[in-house]
C-alpha cells in the first residue's frame, strides 16, 4: 500500500515534469538557428560527402574519439569484474549450423566492409560495420570456442585498443604535421577518415564480441584448450 | 614559442595514451603512472603560465572553431580544477605504487584485484577529468561526463566483493540517469539556440521555457551526480567500498567534476535564467547536506564510511556558493570561497581516504570501535589524518579555513548571516566526527592490534596531501589570483569584511 | 667578495640557524640511525640562538624570499632580550633534561617535541613578518602538546585535552586577527602593524589569543594543569619561556606607545591586578609544588600585564613601561626556570649538608627574587614597575601603591608555601647526577646576576640600590614571613589533608564541581515532579524515543532515503519545484 | 500537428516512462532496460527535432549527437549488464538491497 502510494506520487510528479518539458519543446522556435547551413557549407573540405559522417569524423571528430574511448572503457569495466570462463557452445554445432556459418560469416564480414565504405557518402560507417562484425564474432563465440580462446592475451588487447590508438595517432599526427588536433592535412581527410574508420570497425567488432563474454576471458582457458585440442570441456 | 604550444591537448592526451598503454603492456602500469604524474607537470605549468600571462586560452580542435567544431577552453577556474586534479592525482599515483606493489597483496578476500586494470582505468579517469575541465562544448561535456562516469564505476567494481559490486551498480545507474537528464537539456539548448558552444550559448540564452527546462534538467542531473542531499544515497557505499586510491579520487575529484560543470552552466550560460529563489533552494539543500552528512558521519561504524559521509557534508558547503553569489558585491568572494573550499577539500579528503585506506590495508578492517591504539602502529598515517581533519574542520592555518572564511565573509557582508551560522555549526560537527575517531585511535592500549608492513609510499603520500591542504592556507594569494582570470563574477575578495 | 659581505652572510646564516637547528635536529630524531648521536646534543641546539642574542649586532635582518611568504627574520632590541633569556632557559633545561629523562623509555619522543617547540619559540622571537610569526607560534603551541601529555597518565591527558582546546581556540583568534590586520594594513611586515588604526575587534582577538599563552584570566586554566603534568625540563620552559611568547605577541602587535587607548589600558591593568592576586590566593592552597609555581606564574604575568596596561593608557610612558615589562620578563624567566629545575632536583638530593645547603640556597634565591627581596633582581623589576606606574593619572597610582606591596606579601607567602611543599621529607641515598646539578647552579647564577646587567634596567637598578627602596622592599617580605608563621602555627597540628586546598585548574574544577550539586538539587527537589513528567512523556513518546535513543532512528531514516523510490521522489519534486520557481519569476 | 513535433513528444514520453521504470522497479534488468528506454527517448527527440519544420534535409549535427549518444549508451548498457550478472553471482539477488550502509 505504501509502495503503491509512493509510486502514485512519482507518477504525478513525472507527469507534471513531462508536461512542463513538453511545453518547453512546443515553444521551441522551429526553423530556429541550427548548424545545418554551416555543415553543408564546409562539407567540401571534410573529405566525405555524407553530412553525418562529416560531423562525426571531422567537424566533431573529438566527440567520436572520446566515444570510442568510452566503448573501450566498457571492456575495461567488464574485465574489472574478474575472470570468467569462456562460454562454451551449449551443444556441438551440427552439420547444418556449420554449413550455414560458412556462408553467413563471410557474408557478414563483406556487409561490414560495405557499410564501412558506404559511410563516406551514405548512412553507414564504423559503428554500423562494427556492430555487424560484432554479431559475427558472437556467432563464432557461440559455436566455436577455439576461436575466442586463440586470441586471448596481447593480440586481443591490441585489437581492442586499435581503434582508439589509430584515432589518437591520426589526431596527434595531424597536429604534428602543422595543423591543430584532428585537423587533417588538406586532401588527406578522406583517406585518413577511412583509416580511422577501418581500425574503429575492427575494434568495435572485437569489443562487442568481448563484451558479450561479460568479463575478462581467463587465460587459463587458452592453455586448457591448447592442451586438450579437439576435446571440448564438459559443462 | 612556448606561448603557442597547445598544452591543453597534452594535458588530455598524455593520460589517455598512458592509460591505453597500461592496458596493452600489463605489468608496466606503475611506471606509466609515474610517467604520467611527472609528465603532466610541464604542460600544466605551461598552460597556467599562458593563462596567467595572456588570459583565458581557446583552442579549436580540428581547426573549425565553434560553433561548427569543438573548442577547448582554459581560464582560472579550469586551471584550479586541473591543478587540484594533478595534486590529488600525483598523490594517488604514488600511493597506488605502494598499494598495488607486488609484495603487498591486497586485502579484499576471494577476489584478485588486477593492478594492470587499475592503472589503465585510473589513468583514463584522469584523462576524463582533464577532458571535462578543458571542454567548452556542452555535448562534448556530455561525452566527457560519460567517460568519467564509466571509468569511475569500473574502478569501484575493481574492489570486487558483493558490496563493492552492488555499490558500482547503483553508482552506474545514478550516473546514467544524471547524464541522460543532462543530455536532454543539451538537446533543448541546441534546438533553441543552434549552438553547442558554451561561449555562444552564454550570449544567446535568455529566459524562455526551453531554457527553464534545460536549466532544470541539467541542474537535476548534475546535482544527482554531485550527490547533494537527499540525492546522496549512492555516494557512501561507492566511496567506502572502492579500493583506497579509488576512494580518494572519487571523493576528492570525481564529484567535483559535475559540480564544476554546474558552476560553468550557472555562472556562464544560465546567468539570465537562474533566480535568487532557485539558488536559495540549492543553498537549503546544501545546509541539509551539511547536517545530515555530519550526523551520519558521527554515527558511522566504519572509518571509510565516516570519511564518505564527511564528503556528503562537505559537498553541502560548496552549494552555499549559489545563494551567496547572489549577494550584492559579495559574489566574487563567494566564488573564491567555494573554489578554495573545493581545492582544499580535495587535498584533505584525498589524504583522509588514503590514510583510512592505509588503516584498512594494515589492520585488515576499519571498524572504528576496534581501532583503539592504532596510532602506536601507524603514527605517520594518523598524523596525516589529523592534518586532513584540521582542514576538514576548517581550523587555521588550513585551506579549509580560508574557504570557510571567504564564505563567512560573503555571508556577513551580503547580509545573509544565517548561512554564517550554518558554516560555524558545520565546523563544530566536523570537529565532533573527526575527534570521535581520534579519541579512539589515540587512546593508549597495552595490546596494540597487529599491523602488517605498510609501504612507505602509502604513508608519506597521505601526509604530503594533508600537508598540502595545510599549505593552501598559507599561500592563499596565488590561488586567488588564478581564480580571478576569466571569472564570471567580479568584486573584491572579502577577507576581513566584518559589517 | 669582501670581508664585509662575508661577515654579513655569516650573520644571516646564524640568524637562520637559531630556529632551524632545533627544527632540523628534531626532525633528524625521526631517523633511527641518528638518534644515538643526537640524543647527546639535544639541549645544545639552543646554542646558535644564544649566540644570536649575545653577539649579533642589533637590527640584523635576513630575508628568505624562497620560503613561504617571504620569511623575514631579524633581531631588534625587544627580541634580543627575549631571545637571550629564552635560549638560555631552553639550553639549561635541555641539558638538565638529558640527565632527567635518561631512564625514560620515551625520551626520544619527548625530545622530538622539545626541539620542535624550541624551534617555534626561537622562530617567533626572530620573526619579522606576520606569516612566519604565526607559523612559529603554531609550531610551538602544537608541539608543546606533546610535552604536556608526555607522561601519558590520566592527569596528563586531561591537562593535554584542556590545553589543546585552548590552543586551538587561540590559533583561530590569532589567525583571524592577523588576516584582518593584513586586510587593513596591506602588509605582512611586523613593523607597520602598530600604526594600524586600533580596531577593537582585532585588539580583542590579539588580547585574548595571546592571553591564552600568557595565562591571562580566565584563560589560564590550562596552565596550572599542564605545567605540573609535563616533565620538569618541559615545565621549566613552559613556565619560564613559552609563557612569554604571549607577552611578546602583545608587545609585537598591540599599538603600544603609539595610540592611546585608555579603556584597553585600564582593562589590562585591572586584569593584571586580578591575576596577580588570584594566582597568589589560589596558589597558596595547592599541594603540588609545581602547581604552586604555575599559579605563581599566573600572578607574575599579572604584573607584566599591569605595566603593559600603563603603556597602553599613556603612550608617552611606554619607554619606561616597556623597560619594566622586559626587566620583569627576564627576571621571571630565570627565577621560574631555576625554581622548576630545583623542584625536579629536590627529590634527587643526597642527605648531606653541602647538598642540602645548595638546594636551600638554590631555591631560596629565586624565591626571594620573585618576592622582590632587597638586593635581588626581583627588586629591580619591582622598582621598574613602580617607575612605570608613577606618571599615571587618575586613581590608579594610589590603588597600585597600596596593592602592589600587598601582592608582594602574597608572593612571599606563595614562595614559602612552595618551599614547604618542595622540601623533601626524606632525602635520596645517592647524589643526583652532575647533569642535573650543574644546569641548576648555572641557572641560579643567572638569577643572581639577571636583571642587574640589562641595559633597559639601568635606571631601576640604580634606584633599587638606594636605602629608601631597600627598606620599602623589606617590609612586605617580612610581613609575608610573619603571616606564614601564623598560618604554620594555626595548622601545625593538622595533618596534610586538614589543610584547605583548592583543586588545580580552579575554574575547570569549579565548573565540574558546580555541576554536581546542581544535579543533586534537581534530583532531590524536582525529582518527583520530573519523574512523573518523564513517566507520562515516555509512555506517550516511547515508540519514538526508543528508536531515537539508539540513534537507529537516524540510521533508519538514511535507509529510507536510500531507496530508489525516495530518491526518485526527491529528484522529481526538486525538479518540478525548480522549474516552477524559474517560471514564476519569469516576467 | 507537425510530425517531427509528434515524434519528439513520443520521445519525451519514452524518456519519462524509462525514468519511471528506473525508479519504480527493483529488478536490475528492468532498471537497465529502463535506462535504455530513457536513452532512446532522448535520441528520438534529437532525431525528430533535427528535421525541423519543413526542411527537406535534416540537420546532421543532432543526428551525429544521437549516434554518439547511442554508442555511449551501448557501452554503458554492456557494463551495466556485466555488473548485474556479477551482482547476481555474488549476492544471489537480482535486486540491489536498498540500504546505504553496506
Amino acid at each position: 500500500m505504501r509502495l503503491f502510494s509512493a509510486k502514485l506520487i512519482i507518477i504525478v510528479l513525472l507527469v507534471a515534469l513531462a508536461g512542463l518539458i513538453a511545453w518547453a519543446i512546443l515553444s521551441l522556435p522551429f526553423n530556429g538557428p541550427s548548424l545545418r547551413a554551416q555543415v553543408f557549407a564546409n562539407i567540401g573540405h571534410s573529405g566525405v560527402s555524407n553530412p553525418v559522417t562529416a560531423v562525426l569524423l571531422n567537424f566533431r571528430g573529438y566527440d567520436t574519439l572520446l566515444e570510442i574511448v568510452v566503448l573501450f572503457l566498457a571492456v575495461l569495466g567488464a574485465w574489472s569484474l574478474g575472470m570468467v570462463q569462456l562460454p562454451g557452445p551449449p551443444y556441438p554445432a551440427g552439420l547444418f549450423l556449420s554449413a550455414l556459418l560458412r556462408i553467413l560469416l563471410p557474408a557478414m564480414v563483406l556487409t561490414a566492409g560495405y557499410l564501412l565504405w558506404a559511410g563516406a557518402h551514405a548512412p553507414g560507417g564504423a559503428f554500423q560495420a562494427g556492430a555487424v562484425l560484432g554479431g559475427a564474432g558472437i556467432l563464432l563465440l557461440l559455436t566455436e570456442v577455439r576461436f575466442a580462446s586463440a586470441i586471448v592475451s596481447w593480440p586481443l588487447r591490441t585489437l581492442l585498443s586499435a581503434g582508439v590508438l589509430v584515432f589518437t595517432g591520426v589526431a596527434l599526427g595531424s597536429m604534428f604535421l602543422g595543423g591543430r588536433l584532428l585537423e587533417y592535412p588538406r586532401h588527406w581527410a578522406g583517406i585518413l577518415i577511412l583509416v580511422i574508420e577501418t581500425a574503429a570497425t575492427l575494434s568495435i567488432g572485437v569489443i562487442l564480441t568481448v563484451l558479450f563474454i561479460g568479463g575478462r576471458p581467463s587465460e587459463a582457458d587458452r592453455t586448457l584448450s591448447v592442451k586438450s585440442t579437439g576435446k571440448r570441456k564438459d559443462k | 614559442m612556448v606561448a603557442l604550444i597547445p598544452w591543453s591537448v597534452w594535458i588530455i592526451f598524455l593520460p589517455l595514451l598512458t592509460g591505453i598503454f597500461a592496458f596493452l603492456f600489463r605489468g608496466r602500469g606503475a611506471q606509466l603512472g609515474i610517467v604520467t604524474a611527472v609528465g603532466l607537470l610541464p604542460p600544466l605549468i605551461g598552460l597556467t603560465w599562458q593563462v596567467l600571462s595572456c588570459g583565458p586560452q581557446h583552442y579549436s580542435v580540428g581547426g573549425w572553431g565553434a560553433p561548427l567544431g569543438i573548442d577547448l577552453y582554459a581560464d582560472g577556474l579550469s586551471i584550479i580544477m586541473l591543478v587540484m586534479t594533478a595534486l590529488v592525482g600525483i598523490g594517488t599515483t604514488f600511493y597506488a605504487t605502494g598499494y598495488y606493489s607486488p609484495t603487498g597483496e591486497t586485502k579484499e578476500k576471494n577476489h584478485q584485484q588486477d593492478p594492470a586494470l587499475f592503472w589503465s582505468l585510473w589513468l583514463l579517469l584522469w584523462a576524463a577529468l582533464n577532458c571535462l575541465f578543458l571542454s567548452a562544448d556542452v555535448f562534448n561535456l556530455y561525452v566527457a561526463l560519460e567517460f568519467l562516469g564509466l571509468s569511475a564505476v569500473a574502478l569501484v567494481a575493481l574492489a570486487g566483493g558483493p558490496s563493492a559490486v552492488a555499490a558500482a551498480m547503483r553508482y552506474l545507474l545514478v550516473s546514467l540517469l544524471g547524464s541522460l537528464s543532462y543530455l536532454l537539456g543539451v538537446a533543448l539548448l541546441y534546438f533553441a539556440h543552434g549552438t553547442l558552444s558554451l561561449g555562444l550559448l552564454a550570449e544567446s540564452v535568455t529566459s524562455s521555457p526551453a531554457s527553464f527546462a534545460a536549466t532544470t534538467l541539467m541542474t537535476a542531473g548534475l546535482v544527482m551526480k554531485t550527490a547533494l542531499f537527499p540525492l546522496h544515497f549512492w555516494l557512501p557505499p561507492a566511496h567506502a567500498n572502492a579500493p583506497a586510491p579509488v576512494s580518494a579520487v572519487l571523493s576528492a575529484l570525481v564529484v567535483k567534476a559535475s559540480f564544476y560543470l554546474l558552476l560553468r552552466l550557472w555562472f556562464q550560460v544560465f546567468t539570465n535564467t537562474v533566480t535568487p529563489s532557485v539558488a536559495l533552494l540549492l543553498g537549503i539543500l546544501g545546509v541539509a547536506a551539511i547536517f545530515w552528512g555530519s550526523v551520519q558521519a558521527l554515527m558511522a561504524q566504519r572509518l571509510k564510511l565516516l570519511v564518505a559521509y564527511s564528503t556528503v557534508a562537505q559537498l553541502g558547503y560548496i552549494f552555499l556558493v549559489f545563494p551567496l553569489a547572489q549577494g550584492k558585491g559579495t559574489g566574487f568572494s563567494a566564488w573564491c570561497g567555494g573554489l578554495y573550499f573545493i581545492l582544499s577539500h580535495a587535498c584533505a579528503k584525498a589524504a583522509a581516504f588514503l590514510a583510512a585506506g592505509t588503516v584498512l590495508y594494515g589492520f585488515g578492517h576499519d571498524r572504528i570501535d576496534e581501532l583503539a591504539g592504532i596510532t602506536q602502529r601507524l603514527p605517520v598515517t594518523m598524523f596525516a589524518f589529523g592534518v586532513a581533519g584540521v582542514s576538514l574542520i576548517g581550523l587555521p592555518p588550513s585551506g579549509g579555513f580560508i574557504g570557510k572564511w571567504l564564505l563567512l565573509n560573503a555571508a556577513l557582508a551580503g547580509g545573509q548571516w544565517w548561512w554564517a551560522i550554518v558554516i560555524i555549526i558545520g565546523g563544530l560537527l566536523a570537529a565532533a566526527y573527526v575527534f570521535r575517531f581520534f579519541s579512539r585511535a589515540f587512546s593508549y592500549v597495552e595490546q596494540v592490534p597487529i599491523c602488517r608492513d605498510v609501504p612507505w609510499s602509502m604513508e608519506l603520500t597521505a601526509l604530503a596531501l594533508g600537508l598540502s591542504a595545510m599549505a593552501l592556507g598559507i599561500i592563499a594569494t596565488q590561488p586567488l589570483a588564478v581564480m580571478q582570470i576569466g571569472a564570471p563574477l567580479a568584486g573584491p575578495v572579502l577577507t576581513g569584511g566584518l559589517p | 667578495m669582501s670581508f664585509l659581505d662575508l661577515s654579513e652572510m655569516a650573520q644571516k646564516l646564524l640568524l637562520m640557524l637559531g630556529p632551524a637547528l632545533p627544527l632540523a635536529m628534531g626532525l633528524a630524531l625521526l631517523l633511527r640511525s641518528w638518534q644515538k648521536i643526537l640524543s647527546r646534543l639535544n639541549g645544545w641546539s639552543a646554542l646558535p640562538a644564544l649566540a644570536v642574542a649575545v653577539i649579533l649586532p642589533l637590527d640584523t635582518y635576513a630575508e628568505f624570499s624562497w620560503l613561504l611568504l617571504k620569511v623575514r627574520l631579524g633581531l631588534d632590541d625587544t627580541g634580543r632580550v627575549f631571545l637571550f633569556f629564552t635560549s638560555l632557559l631552553w639550553l639549561l633545561a635541555g641539558v638538565f633534561g638529558r640527565s632527567y629523562m635518561a631512564k625514560d623509555q620515551n625520551q626520544k619522543r619527548f625530545f622530538f617535541f622539545y626541539l620542535l617547540s624550541m624551534s617555534g619559540n626561537f622562530g617567533l622571537i626572530l620573526a619579522q613578518d606576520m606569516a612566519s610569526f604565526y607559523l612559529f607560534f603554531a609550531l610551538m603551541s602544537f608541539s608543546s602538546y606533546g610535552l604536556v601529555v608526555h607522561n601519558g597518565d590520566a592527569e596528563a591527558l586531561r591537562a593535554g585535552r584542556i590545553y589543546i582546546y585552548l590552543v586551538v581556540l587561540g590559533e583561530v583568534m590569532l589567525f583571524s586577527a592577523l588576516v584582518m590586520l593584513y586586510e587593513t594594513t596591506g602588509s605582512l611586515n611586523l613593523a607597520p602593524l602598530a600604526l594600524a588604526p586600533a580596531n577593537n575587534i582585532i585588539f580583542a582577538l590579539f588580547f585574548l589569543g595571546f592571553g591564552i599563552k600568557a595565562g591571562a584570566l580566565p584563560l589560564h586554566v590550562w596552565l596550572p594543569l599542564a605545567h605540573p603534568a609535563a616533565p620538569t625540563p618541559a615545565s621549566a620552559v613552559l613556565s619560564g619561556a613559552m609563557i612569554k611568547a604571549g607577552l611578546l605577541g602583545w608587545l609585537r602587535f598591540l599599538p603600544l606607545g603609539q595610540v592611546a587607548s585608555p579603556e584597553w589600558g585600564s582593562l589590562c591593568i585591572l586584569a593584571g591586578l586580578v591575576a596577580a592576586f588570584f594566582g597568589v590566593i589560589v596558589g597558596v592552597f595547592q599541594k603540588n609544588p609545581k602547581t604552586v609555581l604555575a599559579y605563581s606564574s599566573i600572578s607574575q604575568m599579572g604584573f607584566m600585564t599591569v605595566s603593559m596596561g600603563v603603556g597602553l593608557s599613556i603612550p608617552a610612558i611606554w619607554p619606561v613601561a616597556r623597560a619594566a615589562v622586559i626587566t620583569y620578563a627576564l627576571h621571571h624567566a630565570f627565577a621560574k626556570g631555576a625554581l622548576f629545575l630545583g623542584a625536579g632536583l629536590a627529590p634527587k638530593i643526597k642527605d648531606g649538608r653541602l647538598q642540602k645547603w645548595l638546594l636551600a640556597f638554590g631555591l631560596g634565591l629565586p624565591a626571594l627574587a620573585l618576592a622582590g627581596a632587597p638586593l635581588t633582581s626581583g627588586l629591580v623589576a619591582k622598582t621598574a614597575l613602580k617607575l612605570a606606574i608613577a606618571p599615571l593619572t587618575g586613581p590608579w597610582p594610589e590603588y597600585l601603591a597600596l596593592l602592589l606591596p600587598l601582592a608582594t606579601v602574597g608572593t612571599t607567602l606563595l614562595m614559602i608555601r612552595f618551599f614547604v611543599t618542595v622540601w623533601p621529607v626524606r632525602f635520596a641515598s645517592s647524589p643526583g647526577a652532575l647533569g642535573l646539578r650543574l644546569p641548576f647552579i648555572v641557572m641560579v647564577f643567572f638569577v643572581a646576576l639577571g636583571a642587574w646587567l640589562l641595559p633597559e634596567a639601568q635606571k631601576s637598578a640604580h634606584k633599587a640600590l638606594s636605602l629608601d627602596s631597600f627598606s620599602l622592599a623589606l617590609w612586605p617580605v617580612a610581613a609575608g614571613i610573619l603571616l606564614a608563621l601564623v598560618a604554620f602555627a594555626l595548622f601545625r597540628r593538622k595533618t596534610d589533608s586538614g589543610i584547605p586546598s583548592i583543586p588545580a585548574g580552579d575554574l575547570v574544577a569549579i565548573v565540574s564541581w558546580l555541576a554536581k550539586p546542581c544535579q543533586h538539587v534537581s534530583q532531590k527537589y524536582l525529582g518527583p515532579g520530573i519523574q512523573e513528567l518523564r513517566a507520562t512523556l515516555s509512555m506517550r513518546l516511547s515508540p519514538f524515543l526508543q528508536v531515537y535513543k539508539k540513534t537507529e532512528f537516524l540510521w533508519h531514516m538514511e535507509k529510507v532515503l536510500s531507496s530508489w523510490l525516495a530518491v526518485g521522489t526527491a529528484l522529481l519534486s526538486m525538479s518540478v519545484v525548480f522549474f516552477l520557481l524559474l517560471l514564476f519569476s519569469w516576467q | 500537428m507537425n510530425i517531427s513535433l509528434l515524434y519528439s513528444l513520443v520521445g519525451l514520453a519514452l524518456f519519462s516512462l524509462g525514468l519511471y521504470g528506473l525508479i519504480a522497479y527493483g529488478h536490475l534488468l528492468r532498471k537497465i532496460l529502463a535506462v535504455n528506454v530513457m536513452g532512446s527517448g532522448a535520441f528520438l527527440i534529437l532525431v525528430a527535432l533535427a528535421r525541423g519544420w519543413r526542411q527537406t534535409s535534416p540537420d546532421p549535427v543532432p543526428h551525429a549527437m544521437g549516434l554518439t549518444g547511442l554508442v555511449v549508451a551501448v557501452s554503458a548498457t554492456a557494463l551495466a549488464l556485466a555488473l548485474a550478472c556479477r551482482v547476481q553471482e555474488t549476492t544471489g539477488s537480482t535486486q540491489l538491497t536498498e540500504d546505504g550502509s553496506d
